[in-house]
């Protein structure tokens, strides 16, 4: 699956997209975020506090509770500002 | 009329407003939101999604024909370095009567403002940056149209 | 910023726009009222009461500046002939927050509808004319602003 | 007092202003629109339903019940229809 990184997340994490094979018995969102956190000190700290992160999986917002099912594509950022 | 802008050059809010008033109805209403000097600040940077911001902002739009009897909606948005005073976003509805271009307008801005991936960095005249931080007042405006 | 100006010649809303976008504030709302092609009108013409005309649209804008902080605040209307398709009316609103400018301008225009002395006749193709009823509707949205 | 007439009320009349003495027991709004009225046919017609008029006195827009006092300028119209 392809992460991508927004904001204070990608400096952070210090990459904007990165590849990872999805482990089996990850099955959320948050699972998945939980085993990206592992990959560094860095992803440990930009993804510590789920209440201050937002996703998008397949370019549409989800909960930290949606299914990742056939997904290709988990972007992880803080809340929006535009506008 | 459903137009969706993204823009890494200086947006000029009158394009958009002169085609809403091209389309036959007697209401045109018009937000733009104006990169402020908010205590030193000397510009704004605007990172997004590519990809995903075009398609939230064609949903808002979606969303908000559904809701109102609209002739057109616009919306564009700055991306890059914005310099103080310089237009970060326009959003403009077209109708019949004035009230769906009216409630249409701000339907679209607070919307935006929870919903579309943008992120907004202020920068200082001391070459610093800083992230905004989302703000409960917005999450407040956008439940008002849930 | 307080402008209200009244004309016999086309009004282009840019104008006034630009003017309310730099106040310093982030945000800038406007509406556009636009001659309606209303089942063969081919123009309209607006009578007004010169002298309580200014002074009841400047006391439109003290009220929206009493009750809302807005850096600036214009209306320019229209009088005589106004072909189908150009504006009548542009009312606009700046503030630091949009908020303020979003609800001020729909003040403006909901209240000018109701209070302000014009008196719109409608011409025909045929060469005939008729006077445009108030609405109720008008009083009803003027009156949440009550 | 100067009386001044618009849109519909001005076409009935046929008139746009003129002016009128005041009499003594005329001491409102309605009074006057009343006495006014007797002036000729067109004044009668125009001024028949007050529930369709509406009133200025000194350019502020008043009630029919208004005491006319010192003004100096009685306007008289149709509800308004800008914007």
């Amino acid at each position: 699956m392809k992460l991508v990184y927004f904001a204070r997340v990608r400096e952070a994490i210090g990459l904007s997209s990165e590849e990872c094979d999805v482990p089996q018995d990850a099955r959320s969102v948050g699972d998945l975020v939980a085993w990206i956190s592992a990959r560094s000190e860095e992803h440990a700290c930009a993804l510590q506090d789920l209440s201050r992160l937002r996703f998008a999986l397949d370019q549409e917002m989800v909960a930290d509770d949606a299914l990742l099912g056939a997904a290709q594509e988990l972007a992880i950022f803080p809340p929006v500002t535009g506008g | 009329m459903k137009i969706v802008r993204i823009s890494n050059a200086a947006i000029q809010p009158d394009e958009g407003l002169a085609a809403l008033a091209g389309l036959g109805g007697g209401a045109v209403s018009s937000f733009t939101g104006i990169a402020r000097d908010d205590g030193g600040v000397t510009a704004i940077e605007l990172e997004h999604y590519p990809g995903m911001t075009e398609a939230s902002l064609s949903s808002l739009i979606e969303a908000a024909t559904a809701r109102w009897s609209l002739l057109g909606a616009i919306i564009t948005h700055r991306v890059g370095i914005v310099p103080v005073g310089a237009p970060v976003v326009v959003v403009g509805a077209a109708s019949l009567h004035r009230a769906a271009a009216l409630e249409a307008t701000a339907f679209l801005i607070d919307r935006l403002k929870t919903e579309a991936p943008f992120w907004k960095r202020e920068h200082y005249a001391d070459g610093t940056a800083k992230w905004v931080d989302a703000k409960a007042s917005d999450d407040a405006r956008a439940e008002r149209w849930a």
